[in-house]
């Protein structure tokens, strides 16, 4: 599962249309917008687009300035093992 | 030229049937294995007729018996203030050894013995040759320094390497890794040595031994005057060098005609009754007897003793 | 809630974090859930599931599943403290062979008495359940159907039964296993002040000079009060502990003045204080004159046995208990006869030490706070005994201030909060309000939207006597008069006393139909036909009432496993499937005619009032930005807790009885409890003190509302003998009792392993020389024998309780040693509470 | 004498020719046996000192022998682990760090249980368990230690316990010693306390010790024990013991005090009498008549 947290600026006025495109890019997800243009946005790997292919793409969305990543994780799919080493005793940690 | 392996105790089997040419080991191996299971009994089904192991026990919770060698290296380790029971104990089983026999220890009670003979009986089905050459005093020597380990460490050192009580305790109260000491005895029997362990090393052995010197029943070889030499006896014998003063007493010792066994190394173990095709082997006691020639069989069939 | 969900949810809000803070821009409601980041643990507080003092303790919480606890450092109570098992609450819910799934006795495909579990549906469950309660309560009336609640319940589990027995089945057949644990206490508070609940709270530990346990061992049963009388003993200069105990135990151990009493006569003993504060004219003449009536109790009231029993016949005033006024002479006169003598040779206690204790009482400088638990309550004279000791704060007017108090201790943690706050009592309604009283049952009926009449009166016109307390039900079982009985939320046939004759041939009668509603299967679910799965603790959003009158919320933690469900939700689902006119008689149900067709779901919680508050998934939060579950209001569609909680507080603020009034519902989400009465936001620390209580106004002094008069009765009772005293074939006292490693009846406690260890089995402690004399001795195997039955267990001698002669003691929580097949089925007849603490046995070798 | 391989009569002769011969040779095999034989002896001689140091967890039965000692008497015969009720005693097998054979018992694991009539030592038959041990709390199996005070919750304020109340000379091997909690302010702490004078070392409190890893632990005296120096007594104790002072108290002492101030010699020295609440009236009538009306206006 991968998932990465983009910063994106967009030129002055340009706020409007970089929001829309935002908002229907597959696996983009808008969590806040500030007033001066600046959004952020976490990118997930969704269907058959990689993560790092929509990041790229963002680049190219008309009227943004910079797309810069400030958070990026990836670990492997099986996703039903309990996240990180539990220093919890054994039979604490049973199954789901 | 050894007896050939195949031909060995063939006239025996023809001449007492298969059975009456291995009564005596299959009585001895009873032996070993019944009083075996007499100590198991009590922890598996809770029927406590023999309870602890070879070094000490008690016999229906009130006969004490103690290994005498045990006694001898806790003396010598310094530790005197023993309680009643271990005198008593150690007293009883030398008093039987010296009625039954030293080294009857060895043939008719220790667990190791079995090991030695699957060992010795491999090592002639696989026909092996050669073995070290180690003098059978040495185990006296060994019988030395366990005394001496003792005096000089102060405990029963050689307790914690003696595969004779290790592999009967293991047996009953868990083995742990002393399968490694036993197998160590196994393989040192099958290839470094023949009658590697009980012939030339165990001081166990060794002091019963001695004990056996001046026991009272005797293998004896009345029926001398049947013998064909044919070397079969010698051949089954783990102690082969305590035959011939039995076996060709009127050549020896200023003819003195003494049919018994004395060496206090023979184990009693019988094989030699077994093997012989004309029955000159007996059991009887260690006194010479009155007349010449004449059968005194006693003890013919002994039903099977204790430790 | 899946793993993943969770795990993805905390990636994304990290990710947006990360993202925010690098460009310095602030987003709302995201921050601190990441601040953990390491721990990713979600903490929030709950009160302990265990015993009555109600320590607060914080739940940590991880992918769905309790990981830790921590002792609350804010709360008030324990301060970041727990006990052994407050220190393993994290595993409670975590037994291996926790239920699923609804099991019903069933032989090929249908339900029957004898067949074997089978694992069903909630629909299948709750039909056959609803067909058998319906015919059972047309059958055999009002007292044909029954429900054996708890003192464990939340508040709202409480008031929802209620409401589904009372007003649905019209039946007053409700009981709570409080009844073996605080009824006496509740009589002796209704008698002697007309409002139940003790007056002072727990900072009286602090402002005490003197303690004084009656039969309570704090040392093991309210551990962390325990703690703070040390505290306070170790630290004050002058400070004094008083132990009264049948036997030695670990209170022993800070004790100045320690007392081994013989079984039943702590009465004596109180009788003597009173006489000694008398004779010494050391008492409060003013406050007596001004706030106290001196009454008289009738005598000889037998012991709550079966009619049949002998003891019964002989007693002049069965089950008597109207006060009659008497004056202070007469009062006087009637404690004259306990002397020091006299007392010290009934009690075999030294006089001495009778003196001193006394000493203590009737000085006027010493505050002196009193505790008891059991040792009062479960006694066959337990209200007389409870009054005795309010008689004799009440002459030295040493009352409702700090470090002046008489306190009775709860044992559990909500036997105060639900039982008998909201009343799951067969002869109670909310906030003290009875069934006796037809203003009190109209008032109920107006709350609760219902026809007039619907609320069985104690004495209903059309439907006879319908009061029946806990002993008579496993009775009424046994003789086949009730036939559906629903135990909830504990271990009713492991706890109640006398199983052979009583308990199991009830349980197991066949025309009855038990349903036992429990996480584990226990002994009562061994022995019910219906078990019914039951989420814990905090698999459901609660509130629990302690003995100080704190009222805790805590919220749904993680999700009950399986197909389980909590109390409220069983019992909420099951009155769908109940029509009401399968329950209501034709006349009533014309007088509302809406309610025609309707079942009583919609009468009793979907009736415009429990319903009001509106509920969508992600709405409980705590103001920390997390978001919290509600399994219920999921289920039912609206915030079922918040409406049955301010339904209830309509009886406390517009009802006849004041005094007991709370405060709104999401104000106790937000702390660790207020002590109630609870007015425009203030708590009470003292009742009935001007200037602590809101209710008694400015110079009055100290008032005691809940009478008419405002003034407390002192009640004069004797010394009455035990109903099953040692002779010479059962020669021994048996006492029952708790150890601090486990809960009651175990069903938790013995599913941690490590508390499991530390108390395997229930040992008989018992007096070396008792055992020398029967040819035992430490740890050998002996059998406990009583008239009524036996079992085998291990001699303890030399272990934390050391009995004198004459005495034994063993704990209840062993399922595998049923203590009360030995116990006696005695009451005391007022408060028809269990006398568990003595009858006669013999002890023999095994 | 070779392995009996060669016929009776031909033997015979060779051994006459060959008896200068043979002596050489008997001297050189016995030669080579004993140093085979010493060096084996020596092995088993650094083992067994090796094996001498019996590891912490490891205890040996009630009334054993100090450990030299023991490991000269006793047989490794297991009388005393048929004999115990509870089953706890065990024989070490090779490979386990304990001298081979030899009983032991872990505590975490399985305790002694203290039993009053000690089953286990009078069956064994060499003395190796000390057959003057009648009074189990007599015995001296090693000491408890509360070695890890940070992580035993108990000192922490909680209310445990468990090692307390499962000790069977509870009260004396294990006290509880009650002090204030200075952190809460209002509760106390109940810190269990071992006493070397009573533990007989039985290991029931580790066995039952809540935390993952005990918090209390069963070690040899030799490791836990400090010792006194003979040249110093502590004072208190002594004269508890000896049940008075040991040197006659002084008599009764008189001191210069300024009003309103006594002195306990022996107690807590300066105490300012209790004064009577300052009252705003004088204890005597005429004070305050005399003194008028003041300056009021």
């Amino acid at each position: 599962m991968t998932i990465a947290g983009i910063l994106i600026h967009a030129y002055p006025g340009h706020a409007e249309t970089v929001r829309a495109m935002l908002v229907e890019t597959q696996g983009v997800e808008l969590h806040h917008e500030t007033g001066d243009g600046r959004f952020i946005i976490t990118v997930e790997d969704a269907g058959d687009t990689r993560c790092d292919d929509t990041v790229l793409a963002l680049q190219r969305i008309p009227g943004v300035a910079s797309a810069s990543l400030a958070y990026h994780n990836f670990e492997p799919e099986d996703i039903n093992t309990p996240a990180g080493p539990s220093a919890l005793p054994a039979h604490l940690t049973g199954g789901a | 030229m050894p007896v050939a392996i195949e031909k060995l105790g063939r006239d025996a089997i023809a001449g007492k049937g298969w059975f009456g040419a291995h009564k005596w080991l299959i009585l001895r191996r009873i032996s070993q294995l019944s009083i075996l299971a007499l100590f198991m009994v009590g922890p598996v089904a809770g029927v406590w007729i023999l309870k602890g192991n070879l070094s000490s026990s008690l016999l229906a919770e009130t006969v004490p018996m103690t290994d005498p060698l045990l006694f001898l290296q806790m003396i010598a380790a310094g530790h005197l203030g023993f309680a009643r029971d271990a005198i008593i104990g150690a007293a009883l089983v030398l008093a039987f050894y010296l009625l039954v026999g030293g080294r009857v220890y060895c043939a008719w009670v220790c667990p190791v013995n079995i090991v030695a003979d699957a060992a010795h009986w491999l090592r002639r089905r696989l026909a092996i040759r050669g073995s070290a050459r180690i003098g059978r005093d040495a185990r006296f020597w060994m019988l030395g320094l366990v005394l001496v380990l003792a005096l000089v460490t102060g405990t029963l050192a050689f307790e914690l390497v003696n595969p004779v009580s290790m592999l009967h305790r293991g047996l009953i109260f868990g083995m742990g890794f002393a399968w490694t000491i036993i197998l160590g005895v196994f393989l040192f029997d099958l290839f470094v040595m023949k009658h590697g362990w009980c012939g030339h090393l165990c001081p166990v052995g060794a002091f019963y031994g001695l004990i056996g010197a001046a026991s009272l029943v005797r293998v004896r070889a009345d029926n001398r005057a049947a013998c064909d030499d044919c070397m079969e006896c010698y051949e089954v014998c783990p102690e082969p060098q305590v035959i011939p003063p039995a076996l060709k007493g009127e050549h020896r010792r200023g003819g003195k005609a003494h049919a018994a066994i004395l060496s206090g190394a023979c184990t009693n173990c019988a094989r030699c009754i077994d093997i012989c095709p004309h029955d000159v082997f007996n059991f009887g006691l260690r006194f010479p007897a009155r007349s010449a020639g004449r059968r005194q069989p006693l003890l013919q069939g002994t039903a099977r003793h204790g430790a | 809630m899946t793993y993943s969900a969770s795990r993805r949810d905390f990636l994304k809000t990290s990710a947006v974090a990360a993202t925010a803070s690098a460009a310095g821009i602030a987003v709302p409601g995201v921050l601190p859930a990441t601040a953990q980041q390491g721990d990713a643990i979600r903490w929030d507080k709950a009160p302990c599931r265990f015993c009555g003092t109600g320590c607060s303790v914080l739940l940590g919480v991880s992918n769905g599943r309790v990981v830790a606890t921590q002792g609350d450092p804010d709360s008030p109570v324990n301060r970041g403290l727990a006990c052994i098992k407050g220190y393993f609450l994290a595993k409670i819910m975590y037994g291996e062979d926790r239920l699923t799934k609804p099991l019903l006795r069933k032989k090929n495909g249908k339900y029957d008495k004898n067949g074997d579990f089978e694992e069903v549906s909630w629909d299948e469950a709750f039909d056959v359940m609803a067909e058998k309660w319906v015919a059972a309560r047309k059958a055999k009336g009002p007292k044909g159907v029954g429900m054996f609640g708890s003192g464990q319940w939340t508040i709202w589990e409480g008031y929802a039964a209620q409401k589904l027995l009372k007003a649905g089945f019209r039946s007053n057949s409700l009981e709570p296993n409080a009844r073996h644990c605080m009824a006496s206490a509740v009589g002796a508070f209704m008698r002697g002040f007309g409002i139940d609940e003790p007056m002072g709270c727990y900072d009286d530990l602090e402002h005490a000079d003197v303690f004084v346990l009656w039969g309570a061992n704090m040392a093991e049963m309210h551990p962390i009060l325990w703690s703070r009388l040390t505290n306070t003993r170790l630290t004050k200069k002058g400070s004094e502990v008083h132990v009264l105990s049948t036997f030695e135990n670990r209170n022993f151990e800070l004790a100045d003045n320690a007392m081994v009493f013989e079984p039943q006569t702590d009465l004596a003993i109180a009788n003597y204080i009173a006489n000694y504060i008398i004779q010494n004219k050391a008492y409060d003449k003013d406050f007596l004159d001004k706030h106290v009536n001196f009454t008289k109790t009738p005598t000889d009231i037998g012991y709550g046995l079966r009619a049949s029993d002998p003891r019964e016949k002989a007693a002049k005033n069965r089950g008597k208990g109207k006060l009659s006024k008497i004056s202070f002479e007469e009062y006087a006169k009637s404690v004259e006869p306990y002397t020091l003598e006299y007392t010290a040779k009934l009690t075999k206690v030294p006089a001495a030490q009778l003196e001193k204790l006394a000493k203590v009482y009737a000085d006027p400088k010493k505050k002196v706070s009193s505790y008891w638990t059991m040792g009062f309550n479960q006694h066959t004279r337990g209200v007389w005994v409870n009054g005795l000791v309010y008689n004799i704060h009440l002459l030295m007017g040493k009352i409702s201030e700090p470090g002046n108090s008489p306190f009775s201790l709860t044992g559990q943690p909500s036997a105060c909060g639900t039982a008998r706050e909201v009343g799951t009592f067969t002869h109670r309604l909310p906030a003290d309000l009875v069934v006796k009283k037809d203003a009190h049952c109209k008032f109920a009926e107006k709350i609760w939207k219902l026809p007039e009449g619907t609320v069985p009166r104690a004495n209903d016109k059309t439907l006879g006597k319908t009061l029946i307390h806990a002993v008579a039900m496993h009775r009424a079982l046994n003789d086949g008069k009730m036939n559906c009985f629903w135990v909830m939320c504990n271990n009713n046939m492991q706890a109640a006393a006398n199983m052979n004759d009583e308990s199991w041939p009830g349980w197991r009668n066949p025309d009855n139909f038990i349903t036992v509603s429990d996480p584990y299967p226990t002994i009562s679910a061994v022995a019910a036909d219906l078990i019914l799965p039951t989420a814990m603790w905090t698999e459901k959003e609660g509130a629990y009432g302690n003995a100080e009158r704190r009222t805790q919320f805590w919220r749904q933690q993680v999700s009950p496993p399986g197909e389980s469900r909590s109390d409220v939700w069983q019992i909420v689902e099951f009155s769908k499937r109940i029509k009401v006119e399968d329950v209501w008689p034709a006349d009533l149900l014309d007088k509302t005619p809406e309610y025609k067709g309707k079942t009583l779901y919609d009468i009793l919680y979907a009736n415009g009032q429990i319903d009001k508050f509106p509920y969508e998934k992600g709405m409980v939060k705590d103001d920390r930005g997390n978001v919290y579950e509600n399994q219920e209001s999921e289920d039912f569609g609206f915030y079922l807790q918040k409406g049955l909680y301010e339904e209830y507080r309509r009886f406390q603020y517009e009802g006849p009885k004041k005094g007991h009034e709370m405060a709104e519902f999401d104000v106790y989400h937000k702390n660790r409890g207020l002590r109630w009465p609870v007015i425009d936001g203030k708590e009470t620390l003292w009742r009935f003190r001007e200037g602590y209580d809101p209710h008694v106004a400015k110079g009055e002094g100290v008032k005691f509302y809940g009478k008419p008069d405002g003034r407390a009765n002192i009640i004069t009772a004797p010394y009455e003998p035990a109903a099953e005293m040692p002779d010479k074939e059962f020669d021994l006292w048996l006492c029952t009792g708790r150890v601090l490693e486990h809960w009651h009846s175990g069903s938790m406690t013995r599913r941690v392993q490590e508390l499991h260890r530390a108390v395997p089995d229930a040992v008989l402690f018992m007096n070396p020389k008792d055992a020398k004399k029967r040819k035992l001795r430490d740890g050998s195997k002996c059998k406990v024998a009583t008239r009524r039955g036996d079992l085998v267990t291990r001699v303890e001698t030399r272990g934390r309780n050391r009995p004198p002669e004459g005495l034994v003691f063993i704990a209840w929580f062993d399922a595998s040693r049923l203590v009360n097949k030995l116990t006696l089925d005695q009451t005391d007849p007022l408060s028809k509470e269990t006398d568990y603490k003595k009858c006669a046995c013999k002890v023999s070798k095994a | 004498m070779p392995a009996g391989r060669s016929a009776p009569a031909k033997s015979s002769a060779d051994n006459r020719g060959g008896k200068t011969f043979n002596r050489r040779r008997l001297i050189t095999d016995a030669a080579r046996t004993a140093c085979g034989v010493a060096l084996f002896g020596l092995a088993v001689g650094l083992y067994s000192r090796q094996s001498r140091s019996l590891p912490a967890d490891a205890i040996r039965p009630p009334g054993a022998l100090r450990e030299k000692n023991f490991l000269a008497a006793c047989t490794r015969c297991g009388l005393c682990v048929r004999d115990c009720p509870y089953g706890i005693l065990k024989l070490a097998e090779l490979g386990e760090n304990v001298a081979t054979g030899t009983p032991y018992f872990t505590a975490r694991k399985g305790p002694c249980e203290m039993c009053t009539d000690i089953p286990c030592v009078p069956p064994c038959p060499t003395g190796a368990l000390d057959h003057a041990l009648t009074d189990i709390n007599k015995a001296r199996m090693g000491l408890a230690v509360l070695i890890d005070q940070e992580t035993c919750i108990a000192f922490k304020g909680l209310r445990c316990e468990v090692c307390f109340n499962a000790c069977p000379l509870l009260g004396k091997a294990i006290r509880i010693d009650y002090r204030p909690n200075a952190r809460t302010g209002k509760h106390a702490i109940f810190p269990p306390v071992v006493s070397s004078e009573y533990c007989t070392g039985c290991g029931l409190c580790e066995r039952v010790c809540i935390l993952e890893e005990a918090a209390i632990k069963v070690m040899p005296v030799r490791l836990a024990k400090g010792a006194l120096g003979r040249h110093y007594r502590h004072g208190w104790e002594q004269k508890q013991k000896a049940g008075g002072a040991l040197v006659t108290p002084d008599p009764e002492h008189k001191y210069n005090l300024p009003e309103g101030m006594d002195y306990e010699h022996a107690g807590r020295g300066l105490i300012p009498r209790e004064t009577a609440p300052d009252m705003p009236f004088p204890a005597n009538p005429l004070d305050t008549l005399s003194k008028g009306i003041g300056g009021a206006r």
